[in-house]
Parts: structure tokens; C-alpha cells; sequence
């Protein structure tokens, strides 16, 4: 017994620090100089800890004599990311009710042909998708980045709340409409309240793939209201010239701090989230 | 016209018929309890009365409005469910006011009427709560609240008591009936508890595989079953049953069976004719222990005795050989607690022939 | 007069050239918008998709070739004709580079400069410590690798990504066959030219010097690479000149503290990659004024001329003097002079791009099978080209 | 059934419908027109039927493509599941700090691919990574290499995609281990049947559905994957670690082969077709059988 | 030292003492049922029984073997839940073998087993179905075969009929009890239901909050409760109960209540001081209706009636004033179903003062 407790922590310790290292030495690259990452062991720790590469990647890539800091940046994906999430989790969660209704027809079969969507790599369909936003009107604005966004995250917002909205007792479907709540009204004062815990599942995991997105960031959006993640790139995604490791590490990081601190802060919300049935089959 | 009637009703899921051709009239201010074994289409036929599935064929009207074609909303019905089906996330207080928020009613006059309902079922003090934080005895009392409050005509129960202890269900039990005797409307109530369609219907619809096997009121059900479903499925400990052929005892219509004669003394000697295959039925509580043998009694074995505190089931067996084991056919019968009852020491039995059943063993129908 | 210039010069190096066009630029009265785009298949599929979306860049970086043709012919373009006829870029430009620039005899790109692809830089204390000498032919090469293996010396540091070897195999290419043979091989490509012994000498070459390179090649960045020739933990690298932007920024002069030669070669010859612009098929006056202007300022000898020392390149008019230049690019200057060197790299431009990624595929299949025979490797060249031509 | 509700339910599936059809499956279908073109960089229409599939089937690259998308398919689906099954199952075991180790396992979900990618690809280069470190502490013989050799890169993204993917694997199974009826737990000691044989036997078996949504998502990475190799092995060396998606985009965006690429994406939507599809089907009748 | 011992045992959960020092010593053979509220500590003690919860103290022998320190499975016991527990994947026939597999046991030794346990529940034809597949009855059936497949000397059961409706509960209730009978094995059985209680046990344990409040034979619990919160929780109808001071009425010891004299003839006069302050407690089948009033009668009004089948329970209030709404505290009477009793009519009412129950209003412990 006693020992069986003690290979359960050294399995979980060893399973955090495999977990944990990959980040703990970004951090770690990120407070060295270059001259150090040119000359030293990927695992040896900083000598002088500096945040001087943090500060250049917060001021950002300078091009063609132009500095641009990354402050703006963060707006621009902060303006991306949560009408976005917004929109998608609201359009996933309205059909993953509708389909999760029994008398609904070929609800199933919606089901089916929406999760396909899921298995589209996005950048295939790219050509289709900038005549589409382009037809809307919305190429070169955040509105086509937002829309964008909402199509692919379609499929994922769906499964979620579909799965949920089935583990709801038939019952308290049947007494919603005894009470004479139509769908848009049940919706909202019952089932909306209901997903909650879901809905914090729907938004971490939508934050983050919305957050990190490049592909229709550069695509779609305009040239001043690119995400921090076209930023990113012009900081690290250099082919031909000269790399700077440190402030790679560092502005990834920068980059990655909101979708970090979201896991950090809510776990809890998104074990709930997924025990109250977001992902049961 | 008023009250409840269901004309033809039919109802089937692709090929499988649940219910066929049921027709049923339900007065109004009645307390009917549609009562029958799980699976037997009770909460079909009453989420059909609801309108919350689409019937096969047939129509309903409620207080002699044809609903048929109805949403659940407008048949002047509420519903209270097994599960209760609270709505998790609103308060109590928004729980029963929802219906009539969704019909527009004024703020005000939602309020008022909460105030009103919760007063009733003693619940003011749990307005603000929501549903996960309420005993279940309260949840149960919540959602009567929400039906009450809507000022139906008509109420529909689905088993609303089955997921409370015997304790809590006893206590609710009263207060439903009590409620019914206050507001005075119809109600329709699915169980499965026979002691609580007993307690509380005005009539009780016995249902089986669809089909309505008797309506009448608790009393009538219960003393004379129309049926040997009927019979068996009312009454706990359920009614004792006997294979035999008419014959006579002495003065007394009996049913012979292969191990001896069983007299009932008190029945109408002219119920049928001698050899006639029948079978016989008769409650725990209408056997009495005799004092000595005679032309009018049987003899059976105990073999095991369940106090239930206030009185004592014994299970028996004929033993009209008096072998202390038996080879008749098993029964029950009801005694007092402390009556002196030994194990294996066979005893006389008198049957009280005017409370027992006859049924046709090939139709089982009912016979006397 | 506002100019949107796409691009994808991002690092510290690209950056500082750019901003001697931008200067020159805004010195006439132009106002720049800068839009950088890390990456050039980033950069490239972002110019082409925002002139799909309807909303291009007035200028963008792009490499000439047929890619860009098939821009024009899509009438996605505006050509700058008037621009290269005042400036007589048709006498100033090498040929090929003109010739690859026009769509229907008129220029439709602005080439602001010249990389050479086949160049080998190496580090001085490496060959010295194994005592050896800056190979003049692939045979020695070969002869040298031996004694730099023996001092504990990488002798190929190698950038195992599909265009680093691509960068490698054409300096064997041109090293082995010549430069005629790589200009049938790659101008015209010839399949009989492909077929040759000659071909199967440099198969035979590049395959020998799989061996040559450590075992933590395959995927590594090119810079990472030219820090060990750097350090002198390897001893060559064959890499285009932009190489020398990160020896720059490591405080290393090239030519002085780490040695830059030509690819050993049986003939000299200069494999040219080109930095291009194109201006797209705006209508309204101002950005037309705009791109105008870019064109004339991009092609000013002076521009270039400063630009390419800061961008480590040479500038694509042959007639810009070599005066402040560092040695390696001095070198590639006066080798230009002789149009007979100029050769096309098949890297951005000179060949169709599905026949170049065939290319890629091809030399890095082989060079990463180490089983594949030299013949088999040929044929597999002449295969792909073939399928993708 | 003409019921309010139902009509309103219809109302609100025509965005999600809308989508459906023009993104999901006019795109599709767009693909498959292009793919029998001669499209280079741009749309062209100009129809060569099924050329672009000969081409298609005929390199080399593409069916490694497809084999290492059989491989890695395999090997990160099932070995994100698995890795994230046995963390759910170590800290479902009543540990103390269980917020801490859970919150550890889910934090490289917060990662995109491309850090992921940047990232491993350091830990797994054996001149300055993994490989050397061990080498530093005295372990000469010590080799990792994966990721540079032909043979093993493809694992060295599934090592890389499971690091990142296992929190979510270790959060869904966690959530499903905890709708356990913790009674089955007392009847198996009771039994005395031996926690392993639990999990394998019993609780594994219960968790069907939760592993059904992970396949699912999972393999929608898979098929998706192009960020990660992109950035971990750039599909080398040479492109024994190619994906489809990668080849597709490759040949989209970066060498004028539309149609080529169009005809990969074609193939690798009938691959979901053939694979993934039925496996739906199958799980969703089959929850509608059992009600 | 055979069957089970508990000694000084002691659960805690952090500072929250669930069980407190409990002594219990049940002998083999016993059907003990443990009977008490929701979250009285039942299901706590039966799972430190199983081995399932460590003890926070004292020890458990089972058998003359100190199983304190033992893992369930060594402990010679099975176990049966609520919830059946069964094992979901599995086939019936696994379920039931899974034990013996663990253990070891051979193939066809398992087979021979687990088809003679199927058998004696009759379930043979069910083997092969998984649990998901069969009623609540079934499930209890093949839940109850995995335990006894084991063949252990105890059997533990936790609330094993509670999720079953009423007919089922009772049948399985007499099953339980045969079974009993033929295996002569140790049970101890855990459950809220006092009629399961009264039936099945030869000897019940009313617990409230962790602590015995009662151990004794059915009979002695309904008839002679310990306590008055034993007396108030077995019993349903619940027993009545009256707060007064001791008097006399006539010859007989009487409560004096604010409204009137309830005397209690029969009762031994030399119990209590008069004025002295008592709580009556008498079971609704204690009372008789009377023939006319006199000075052993007390008079009240009916208020309502719930005919259960067999008898009816009648709501009354005290209500010596003849009021027909009555003025006193409410009590319930049962009478034979056909009694004639009309509402607001008063009744005379005759207790049967051998059987009543005298409680210290202070302490509540019983005082005759
Ligand atoms: N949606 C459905 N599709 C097919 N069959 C159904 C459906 N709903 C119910 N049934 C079947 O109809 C029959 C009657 O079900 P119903 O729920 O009315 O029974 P019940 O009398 O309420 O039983 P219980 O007492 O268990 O609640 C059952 O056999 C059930 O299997
Ligand atoms: N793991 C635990 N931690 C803290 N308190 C607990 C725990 N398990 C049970 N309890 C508490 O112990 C008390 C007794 O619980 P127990 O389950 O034994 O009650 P029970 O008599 O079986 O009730 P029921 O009839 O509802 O099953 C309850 O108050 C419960 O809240
Ligand atoms: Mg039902
Ligand atoms: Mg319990």
C-alpha cells in the first residue's frame, strides 16, 4: 500500500517534469544571451537571467526601420478573438441544441456531415474561402478573420455542446415545453444557463486554437489589425536571416502568456466543464 | 363535455402499437390514477394527453375543447414529472413562474401568484434556493409548485412520488390529496404503487400493454377485480390464487382442487356449475384462522411469517393431509402480530366466500 | 504617392537594407507601408491571396519566374515598362534576369538584386589544423575530408532541408559538369543532358559526401549550420551569400575572419537567385504614381548599391561600380562581367516552380537514402523533372 | 412534425446548415473540380481529367505522405489516448494536489502546434538536445536520434503531438473515471479483483464513449496536421515525416500545383470518407439504439 | 467468538465523527438489519465491515478472525449495493464468475458455480445478456448471485431493493428471506425501509447519527420501542403521538392534555406521579373504534381516510368538544376498509392501553 503511494507520485512527478521541461527551457532560452545559446548546452541555465529579449520582443520586429512593438498586436488579436469566440460558441451551441432535440429530423445525419467539417485541413479550402469573404465583402477586415473563424470552428463547438445538450434529462425537455417555452426561449433561459460548464470547456479550447491561429490572420485580416501570432512569425519565422533564439523563445512565450494563464486559471472549469458531459460520446 | 376524453387514441413507434383504440372519459374535479406495471404505456398515454407526443390516431379534447392538434402550452394542462425536472440553473421562485413568464404575464401579478402557490405548499421560505440545494421532498413540492401556478384544468402526475422514501411518500400522499380536495380539479396521476392509486384516486385506470383492464373507483378494483391481471396486480402482498373445479362442501359452493376441497362459505351457491374449471382468488386478509376444523374450513401449513409490525403475513401451504410440509399450492394470509402461529403446525383456515374472486381460468375474467 | 510594400525581410540584416529603399523612396515624396510577412511561402501566398481577396499590396516582394507570369497572365499585374525604359534596364541587367522580368516584353518586375547561390564559405583554423587547403576542385574536396575528419573536424556542415541540399547539389552540378552542362541541365531542361555520365559524376560526387556531415543535419537551420563553420566545429558550408548577414551578426568579417570562395568548379560561373518586387494591377493615379516611383528608386544604381551591401548581395545592374563592397562580393561583381557565368539558380526562378519543388524532391531523396545508388538517384532526377515539366 | 419548437429548432440550424453545405461541401466539391484541371498557381479551368491523380499516384512523396499519416495517425491517436488514460487513472487515484498535476498535464494544450513544433525540435536535436545532454552527464553511447533519422522521424511528431494533446485525453478520461459508479469500485474489492484488471476489464470498457470523442478529435488533428510538422521536422529528413496536409499545402501555396494539391486534398477527404465516416456512423446509431 | 464482532468501533471523516464507539456482536446465522435515516451512518458501518473504509478506531472480528487490517476480499464477506453495482462490460455470467476467476479458480469449477448460483435465482436464461440489457428485478438477482457465488459467511447488503418498485421489493423481499433460511449464513442488511426491516430480520439495529438507538427482534422494536425516536421511525403510518401529564380518567391511568382526558385503560395505574409530564405514543391499529362513549373513549373527528386495500387509515383530530373540526393534535387511526366513518362526524375512540407507548419528554426514552 504504502509503497504503491509512492510509485503513484514518482510516476506523477515524472510525468509533470516531462511535461513541464519543454516550457521550463523556452523559459529558460528566453533569459539568455545569444552568445550563450550560440556556445552553451540547451540545459544549462541562464548565467545572468536578463528579460532583455523579452523586451525586444515586446517592442516587436523592426522592418525596413519600422518598429511596431507588440502591443498592438495583442489588441488586434484581443479584437479577433473575442467576437470569435463569441459568434462560433454561440452558433455551436444554438446547433448543438437544435440537433440534440429528438424531434428534430435527420438531426443525426446533420450531425455526421457538420463533424466531417472537423477533418478539413482549412488551408485546402483556402482559395474557396477568400471568394467567399471577398463576395461577403469582409476580405481584408477582421470581420473575414471572425468569419473564418466561425466556419472552422463550427464542427468542434457543435460536438461539444451536441453531446452536452443530449445528457439533458428528456424530462426536463418535455417540461420546458409543457411550460410553453418555444426553442429560442428554452434556449436561453434553460439550456443556456444549464451549459455553463460547457461552455467554459467551448471557450478554453476555442480560445486557444482561435488565438493561435496564423493562417487566417495573415489571410483575411487587414494589414494594421493582424493578430499577434503574424507578429509572431516575423519575429521567429525568418528564413534568411540571422535568428535570435532568445527573443524567439520570448516573444513565444509572450505570444502564448494569455492562453497560458487561461489554462492556469481555469482547470478546474474545464474538468468540471467536461464531467458535465461536454465529451460523452 | 368538460373534463378530459380520449376518443380512439392510438399510439405506435414505427411498427410497435403502444397503445390501440384506448377511449377514456375523465370528469372533471376526478383524481384518476392510471395505474400498471412498467412498460405498460402509462407515461405514453399521458405524455400524449400532454401533447408532448404526437398521437397515431384518435383525438382528445379537454374541457370539450378538441386538442389534438395542440402544443403542450395551450391544452390548459401542467405536468409534474418523476424527476421532478426543475430547472437546474433558476431559483425556485423563477422555476415556478417561468410558465407564466413565457406567456407574458405581468411581472407583478408572476409575483403575486408565486407568493400565492409557494404559501400553499409552504415553500416562501425556499424561494430564493435553486432546485441542487432542496431535499427531495421540496423538489418534489417545487414542481407541484409549477404546475399549480399556471391554474390549469387539468394535472398530470408521472409518478411523482416513486424517487421519494416510503416516509416522505407517505406524508406527500396526504397533501396531494389534499391539494385535490382545495382546488377541485382534474387530475391524472401515473404510479405503479397500487397504495398509492388505492389512497388517493377517485377512479383507477388498471393499465396492461396498452390496454385499459378495469376503471372503477380504488374499492371496486381492489374487492372485485374485473380480471385476473387485475387481480394479481392490486394488492401487496398480492392475492392468493387456486387452480380447481367448482364443487361443494357441505352447504357450500367450494373449488376442488387436486390436493382437497376448498369451501367458501358465504357465496352464492348458484355461481356455477359443478366440474366447471375456475380459479379461485382471495385476499390475505379474508382468510381467517378458524378454531377448530370444520365442513366450512382448510387446512394449511405456515412455513414462514413476515411481521410488518402491525400485522403478520404468513406464507402457507394447503395441507389438507396435515404432512407439517404441504403439497397445495401456496398462499398468504393475513393475521394479527401476535398471533400464535407455528411453523410446520398445520392449521385450520376459513375463507370468507362473499370477499373472494371467481375467474374463468381459459378468459380470465372475472366470474361472480 | 502611398506605397503598401509587402515583403518578407524580417530579420535584422534584410531589415537594415530595406530601409535604405524605403529612405530613398521617402526622400522623393513617398510615403511607405511597411507590411512584413515572415517567411517567403508565407509572404508570397499572402500577396497572391490579398490580390485574389481584391485588396493587394501596391508593391510586394515576389520572385520572377513563372509564378509571376502567370500573375500577369491573369492581369493581376501592372507592368513598369515606361520606368525600365527610362532607366535602360534592358543594357544594365544580366540577360536571363531581364529576359525572366518581362511578360509579353514588358518588365512586370523591379529585380533589386543578386544573390549567388554557389558559394563556400569555410572556416581558417579548421583547414588550418587539419592542414588543408581551400579545395579547388570537388576531387580535392573529397581528398581534404579525410584529414578534417581525422582533427576532429565536421568537414560538411549541412542544413538537412530540401532547399539547403538543393543549394549543395547544384554547386556539385555546376562544380562536376560545368556550366554548360548545368545550363542545359536547368535552361533547357534537357533530359538527354541528364542522362549523361556526367550526370552520374555528381551523383557519384554527392554521394560521397553524405558521410561528410554530422548526424544532427537533417532539419537544422541554415544559420545554426553556419555557426558551427563559425565556431570551426565544421569546416565548410556551401551556402548562398546571404550567409554572410549572420556572420555580420556575429561580428565576423567575411572574406577576413571566415573564408568565402566560389564552389570549387571546373569553370566559373555565378548561380544568380534574384530579390524581386512587382506591383500590382491598381488603377487609381496615386498608387500607380507610387509604384512608378518604387520602380525608378529600386532600380537606381545608388539604392542598389547600398542596399546590397547591407543585404549582403550584389546589385542586379552590372553596372553599378564595386567600390565599398567586401571581398566576397567583389568577387562575385567582376565574375558577373562575363555573361558567360550567369547561370539561374532553380531555387525562386529559372524553372517552372513544380519542376524546382520536383527538384527538391528529387536531390533530397537521395542525398537522405543513403542506400540509393548514384544511377538510381539520376534516374529518379530525370524522372521528376520529367513528371512535373 | 409541424410543431412550433420544431420549426424554430429548423430555424436555427441555417447558419450551421448554410455552413455546412458552402464551406464544408461546396468547397469540397470545388476541390474535386480543380483537382481534374491544370490549375498551377490559380484557378484555371481548363479540364485534363484525372491527370493531376495519375500525377498524384505516381510520386513517390505522396504515398510516404499517406503511409505516415497511417503511422502517425495510429501512433498519436492511440498513443495520446493511452499516455492521457494512465495520467487520468494516476490521478484519480485520490491524490493530494491533484489541481497542480492537472493543471501541469493541461497547460501545453495552451502551446500551438508551431511552438510545439519549435520546441521539440530542439529537445529531440541530438547535437544540442536530449541526446547531448545525456551524453554530457557521461553516457557516450547514449543515442536519441529520431529525429534525423528517415526511420523514426514520423515518431518524433507523435512524441511531440502527444506532449501536447495528452491533457486533453487526460481531462475527458478523468471526467468519464469520475461518472464511475464509485459502488463498482467497492464491488470489484469485494471481489478482490486487482485494480489493473479494474481499469482493463471493467472501467475501460465503460469508457467507450469518452474514447469515441477522443478518436474523433483526434484524429481530426491528425488529418489536419500541418503546423507541427512544418515546424518539428519541416516533413524531413529528405520527406520521410511528410503529411498529406502538408504536401497538399506544399503544392498549393508554395509550388504552383493546384491541381496536384486540390487531387491530394480530394484523396485525403475520401480517406476520412472511408475511415473515419463509418466509425461515426457507427458510434452515433448505435447511442441512438441504446436510446 | 463465531460471526461478527464489533468493538469500540470508530469512523471519522477529518474532525466529523460519523460513528462513535459502536459495540455490536451479531451471531452467525443472524439476518441483522440496520435500520435508520438517510445519512445516519449505515452505509459507513457496513463498508468498515467490508474492509471498504479503514476504521479511524477499534476492530472487527468476523468468524473469531480479526479482520481489522484485511482487504475486502480476504475478509470472507460479499457484498450487494443499491445500485447493483454490477459490472457494466461484462455478461451476466462473468459478472457472477469474476470472483472465483480472480481467485483462481478452475474453468469448469467456475462454470459448475456460477450455473448452480443462476439456478437458485433462476437466471439461468439470463447468462449471457449484459447488465444493461436487464430489468431492476434481474439486476438485483444477478448482483445478489455475486455474492453468493462466493459462498462467504457474511453477507453484507446496502439498501439491495430500494431502487425496485413495491411488488418486485416485496417479492425479492421473501426470496431474500428463503435464501436466508437455506444457507443459514450471517446477513447483515442496511436499510431505511421499516417494513423490509420488520419482515426480514431476526434482529433489527435502529441507528440514528451514529449511534445504536435500539437492537432488538422486530417485534420488540414496533412494540416496545426504546426511544422515542425508534418509536416515531419504525411504523408507517407513523405512530401518534400526544404530549400531556399523567392523570387518571375512572379507574384508569390518563394523559391530560390542553383539551381533553385520553385515558388509557389497561395500563399498569402505578407508573407515573399525576401532573408528572409524558409524551404518548400510540400505533394507528391500537386504537378502536368504540361502540359508544364512556370514560375509556376519547372522542374525535374524522378528517380524512385512506383506504389502503385491506384497511383504511383515518386522519383524526382529538376533539372532545365535538366540534366535527376539532380542536386537538391530529393522530391516525386504522379501521377495517369497510368501517363506516363520515368526515366531521366525532367518533369515539378506545386505546388499547397494554400497548401504548409512555416517553420522557425530556430524555425521550421510554417509560413502560
Ligand atoms: N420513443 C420510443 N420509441 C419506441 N418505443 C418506446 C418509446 N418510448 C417508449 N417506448 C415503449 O413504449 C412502451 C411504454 O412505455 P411507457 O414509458 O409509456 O411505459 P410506462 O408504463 O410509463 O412504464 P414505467 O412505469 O416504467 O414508466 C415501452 O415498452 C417502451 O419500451
Ligand atoms: N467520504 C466522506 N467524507 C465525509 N463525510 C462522509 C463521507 N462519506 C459519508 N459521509 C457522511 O457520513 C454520514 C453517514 O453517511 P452514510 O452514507 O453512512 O449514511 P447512510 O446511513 O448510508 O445514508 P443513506 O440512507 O442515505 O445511504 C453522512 O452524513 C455523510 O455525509
Ligand atoms: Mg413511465
Ligand atoms: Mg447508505
Amino acid at each position: 500500500m504504502r509503497y504503491n503511494r509512492v510509485i503513484l507520485y514518482l510516476l506523477l512527478a515524472g510525468a509533470a517534469l516531462a511535461m513541464l521541461s519543454p516550457i521550463l527551457l523556452m523559459l529558460s532560452t528566453s533569459l539568455k544571451t545569444m552568445d550563450e545559446i550560440r556556445n552553451g548546452s540547451l540545459f544549462d541555465l541562464p548565467h545572468a537571467p536578463s528579460f532583455a529579449a523579452w523586451g525586444k520582443a515586446w517592442v516587436g520586429r523592426c522592418t525596413a526601420g519600422e518598429c511596431d512593438g507588440m502591443g498592438g498586436y495583442f489588441a488586434n488579436s484581443i479584437a479577433i478573438v473575442l467576437p470569435s469566440l463569441f459568434l462560433s460558441i454561440a452558433v455551436g451551441s444554438i446547433t448543438g441544441y437544435a440537433l440534440s432535440l429528438r424531434q428534430v429530423r435527420y438531426a443525426d445525419f446533420l450531425f455526421a456531415a457538420i463533424l466531417i467539417g472537423l477533418f478539413i485541413p482549412p488551408q485546402v479550402t483556402l482559395y474557396p474561402m477568400i471568394i467567399l469573404v471577398r463576395t461577403l465583402g469582409l476580405f481584408g477586415t477582421t470581420g473575414g478573420v471572425i468569419l473564418a473563424h466561425v466556419v472552422w470552428g463550427l464542427a468542434f463547438t457543435t460536438l461539444m455542446f451536441r453531446n452536452f445538450f443530449r445528457s439533458v434529462p428528456a424530462d426536463l425537455i418535455k417540461a420546458v415545453r409543457v411550460d410553453g417555452a418555444g426553442f429560442w426561449s428554452s434556449y436561453w433561459y434553460i439550456m443556456l444557463p444549464m451549459s455553463l460548464p460547457v461552455f467554459a470547456v467551448a471557450v478554453i479550447l476555442q480560445f486557444t486554437y482561435t488565438w493561435n491561429d496564423f493562417l487566417f490572420g495573415l489571410t483575411f485580416a487587414a494589414r494594421d489589425s493582424q493578430p499577434v501570432t503574424v507578429a509572431l512569425n516575423n519575429l521567429v519565422g525568418s528564413q534568411f536571416g540571422e535568428q535570435e533564439y532568445n527573443v524567439n523563445m520570448a516573444a513565444t512565450m509572450l505570444t502564448a502568456l494569455p492562453t497560458v494563464l487561461v489554462y492556469l486559471c481555469s482547470g478546474r472549469l474545464f474538468v468540471r466543464g467536461i464531467a458535465a458531459g461536454a465529451v460523452k460520446g | 363535455m368538460r373534463g378530459v376524453h380520449l376518443n380512439r387514441v392510438r399510439k405506435s413507434y414505427g411498427s410497435v402499437t403502444i397503445i390501440d383504440q384506448l377511449d377514456l372519459a375523465i370528469e372533471e374535479g376526478e383524481f384518476l390514477v392510471l395505474l400498471g406495471p412498467s412498460g405498460c404505456g402509462k407515461s405514453t398515454l399521458l405524455n400524449a394527453i400532454a401533447g408532448l407526443e404526437p398521437l397515431s390516431g384518435g383525438s382528445i379534447s379537454i374541457q370539450g375543447r378538441d386538442v389534438t392538434a395542440l402544443e403542450p402550452d395551450q391544452r390548459d394542462i401542467a405536468m409534474v414529472f418523476q424527476s421532478y425536472a426543475l430547472y437546474p440553473t433558476l431559483s425556485v421562485r423563477r422555476n415556478i413562474g417561468f410558465a407564466l413568464k413565457m406567456r407574458g404575464t405581468a411581472k407583478a401579478d408572476i409575483e403575486r401568484k408565486v407568493g400565492e402557490v409557494a404559501d400553499l405548499l409552504q415553500i416562501t421560505h425556499l424561494l430564493d434556493r435553486k432546485p441542487g440545494q432542496l431535499s427531495g421532498g421540496q423538489q418534489q413540492r417545487v414542481a407541484i409548485g409549477r404546475a399549480l401556478v399556471r391554474e390549469p384544468s387539468v394535472f398530470l402526475f408521472d409518478e411523482p412520488l416513486s424517487n421519494l422514501d416510503a416516509k416522505l411518500r407517505a406524508d406527500m400522499r396526504i397533501e396531494l390529496k389534499k391539494l385535490h380536495e382545495r382546488l377541485g380539479r382534474t387530475i391524472i396521476y401515473v404510479t405503479h404503487d397500487q397504495i398509492e392509486a388505492m389512497t388517493m384516486a377517485t377512479r383507477i385506470v388498471v393499465m396492461n400493454q396498452g390496454r385499459i383492464q378495469q376503471c372503477d373507483r380504488p374499492e371496486v378494483v381492489y374487492g372485485r377485480p374485473a380480471n385476473r391481471f387485475v387481480a394479481s396486480f392490486v394488492g401487496a402482498p398480492t392475492m392468493n390464487f387456486v387452480e380447481g373445479r367448482f364443487g361443494r362442501a357441505g352447504d357450500h359452493l367450494a373449488v376442488l382442487t387436486a390436493e382437497g376441497v376448498i369451501p367458501l362459505p358465504g357465496l352464492d351457491v348458484a355461481l356455477g356449475q359443478a366440474g366447471q374449471p375456475v380459479t379461485l382468488g382471495f385476499r390475505p386478509e379474508h382468510v381467517a384462522l378458524a378454531e377448530a376444523e370444520d365442513v366450512t374450513t382448510v387446512t394449511a401449513t405456515p412455513l414462514m411469517s413476515e411481521p410488518t409490525g402491525p400485522d403478520m403475513y404468513v406464507l402457507m401451504r394447503f395441507d389438507p393431509a396435515r404432512t407439517g410440509v404441504g403439497v397445495g399450492p401456496e398462499l398468504t394470509i393475513r393475521v394479527p402480530a401476535d398471533a400464535a402461529i407455528a411453523r410446520h403446525q398445520p392449521v385450520p383456515l376459513r375463507l370468507d366466500g362473499r370477499r373472494i374472486s371467481l375467474f374463468d381460468p381459459q378468459t380470465g375474467q372475472r366470474m361472480n | 504617392q502611398t506605397a503598401e510594400v509587402l515583403h518578407w525581410w524580417t530579420s535584422g540584416g534584410e531589415s537594415a537594407a530595406l530601409a535604405t529603399i524605403r529612405a530613398a523612396y521617402t526622400a522623393k515624396g513617398g510615403v511607405w507601408q511597411d507590411t512584413p510577412i515572415a517567411g517567403g511561402g508565407n509572404a508570397r501566398a499572402a500577396a497572391v491571396n490579398r490580390m485574389i481577396g481584391g485588396k493587394p499590396p501596391t508593391v510586394f516582394q515576389y520572385s520572377v519566374g513563372l509564378q509571376l507570369l502567370e500573375l500577369a497572365d491573369q492581369g493581376l499585374l501592372n507592368d513598369i515598362d515606361d520606368v525600365a525604359q527610362v532607366g535602360n534596364w534592358d543594357k544594365a541587367l544580366p540577360p536571363l534576369i531581364a529576359n525572366i522580368s518581362k511578360y509579353k516584353g514588358k518588365y512586370i518586375a523591379a529585380p533589386v538584386n543578386i544573390h549567388g547561390e554557389n558559394w563556400m564559405f569555410y572556416n581558417f583554423d579548421a583547414l588550418k589544423k587539419a592542414g588543408v587547403e581551400v579545395p579547388k576542385t570537388w576531387a580535392d574536396f573529397l581528398a581534404a575530408a579525410p584529414k578534417l575528419k581525422a582533427a576532429g573536424i565536421i568537414p560538411l556542415a549541412l542544413g538537412g532541408e530540401p532547399w539547403q541540399e538543393r543549394i549543395l547539389f547544384n554547386s556539385v552540378l555546376l562544380g562536376v559538369g560545368g556550366r554548360e552542362h548545368y545550363a542545359k541541365v536547368y535552361g533547357k531542361l534537357d533530359k538527354a543532358a541528364m542522362g549523361t555520365d556526367t550526370m552520374l559524376d555528381v551523383f557519384k560526387t554527392v554521394a560521397a559526401l553524405r558521410p561528410l556531415v554530422d548526424e544532427s543535419s537533417p532539419g537544422r537551420k541554415w544559420n545554426e549550420t553556419a555557426g558551427m563553420v563559425m565556431k570551426g566545429t565544421a569546416a565548410f558550408q556551401f551556402m548562398g551569400d546571404w550567409a554572410k548577414g549572420e556572420m555580420v551578426a556575429a561580428k565576423l568579417e567575411p572574406g577576413k575572419d571566415i573564408g568565402c570562395a566560389l564552389a570549387p568548379a571546373k569553370d566559373t560561373a555565378y548561380i544568380m537567385t534574384v530579390d524581386a518586387f512587382a506591383f500590382s494591377n491598381v488603377k487609381d493615379a496615386p498608387s500607380k504614381g507610387a509604384q512608378t516611383l518604387m520602380a525608378t528608386v529600386m532600380m537606381d544604381p545608388a539604392t542598389q548599391a547600398a542596399f546590397s551591401k547591407r543585404k549582403g548581395s550584389i546589385p542586379s545592374r552590372l553596372d553599378v561600380p564595386d567600390i565599398g563592397f567586401d571581398s566576397c562580393a567583389k568577387v562575385a561583381i567582376n565574375t558577373l562581367k562575363d555573361p558567360a557565368t550567369h547561370l539561374v539558380s532553380t531555387g525562386l526562378f529559372g524553372v517552372p516552380s513544380a519542376v524546382s519543388g520536383a527538384i527538391d524532391d528529387a536531390i533530397s531523396q537521395f542525398w537522405n537514402n543513403k542506400a540509393m545508388t548514384p544511377e538510381q538517384g539520376r534516374d529518379l532526377f530525370v524522372k521528376a523533372i520529367d513528371r512535373a515539366k | 412534425m409541424a410543431l412550433p419548437t420544431a420549426v424554430s429548432a429548423y430555424v436555427a440550424l441555417i447558419p450551421a446548415t448554410t455552413i455546412t453545405l458552402v464551406c464544408f461541401y461546396a468547397f469540397i466539391a470545388w476541390t474535386f473540380v480543380i483537382s481534374l484541371t491544370r490549375s498551377r498557381l490559380l484557378p484555371r479551368y481548363e479540364f485534363v481529367g484525372f491527370l493531376q491523380y495519375e500525377r498524384l499516384f505516381d510520386t513517390a512523396r505522396w504515398w510516404q505522405a499517406m503511409q505516415n499519416l497511417a503511422i502517425h495517425g495510429v501512433l498519436f491517436t492511440v498513443g495520446c489516448i493511452v499516455v492521457g488514460y494512465f495520467l487520468a487513472i494516476l490521478i484519480d487515484r485520490g491524490v493530494k494536489a491533484e489541481g497542480v498535476f492537472r493543471t501541469i498535464f493541461m497547460l501545453p494544450l495552451s502551446m500551438s502546434f508551431i511552438v510545439t513544433g519549435i520546441i521539440w525540435q530542439w529537445l529531440l536535436n541530438p547535437s544540442f538536445g536530449l541526446q547531448a545532454a545525456v551524453r554530457g552527464l557521461g553516457f557516450e553511447e547514449f543515442a536519441f536520434n529520431w529525429l534525423v533519422r528517415p526511420d523514426r522521424a514520423i515518431f518524433t511528431l507523435a512524441i511531440a503531438g502527444i506532449w501536447q494533446q495528452v491533457g486533453l485525453c487526460m481531462a475527458l478520461c478523468l471526467a468519464g473515471l469520475r461518472g464511475v459508479d464509485p459502488n463498482i469500485w467497492k464491488a470489484a474489492r469485494v471481489d478482490g479483483i486487482p485494480v489493473w484488471r479494474v481499469y482493463a476489464n471493467i472501467i475501460t470498457p465503460m469508457l467507450r464513449p469518452v474514447f469515441f470523442t477522443l478518436v474523433v478529435l483526434l484524429s481530426s488533428l491528425v488529418m489536419k496536421a500541418f503546423d507541427l510538422v512544418v515546424a518539428l521536422t519541416g516533413g524531413g529528413p529528405g520527406f520521410a515525416s511528410d503529411l498529406p496536409a502538408r504536401f497538399v499545402v506544399d503544392h498549393i501555396l508554395n509550388r504552383q500545383e493546384l491541381g496536384l494539391g486540390a487531387a491530394g486534398a480530394f484523396m485525403m477527404l475520401c480517406t476520412v470518407a472511408a475511415v473515419v465516416a463509418p466509425y461515426i456512423y457507427y458510434e452515433l446509431s448505435k447511442a441512438r439504439r441504446a436510446g
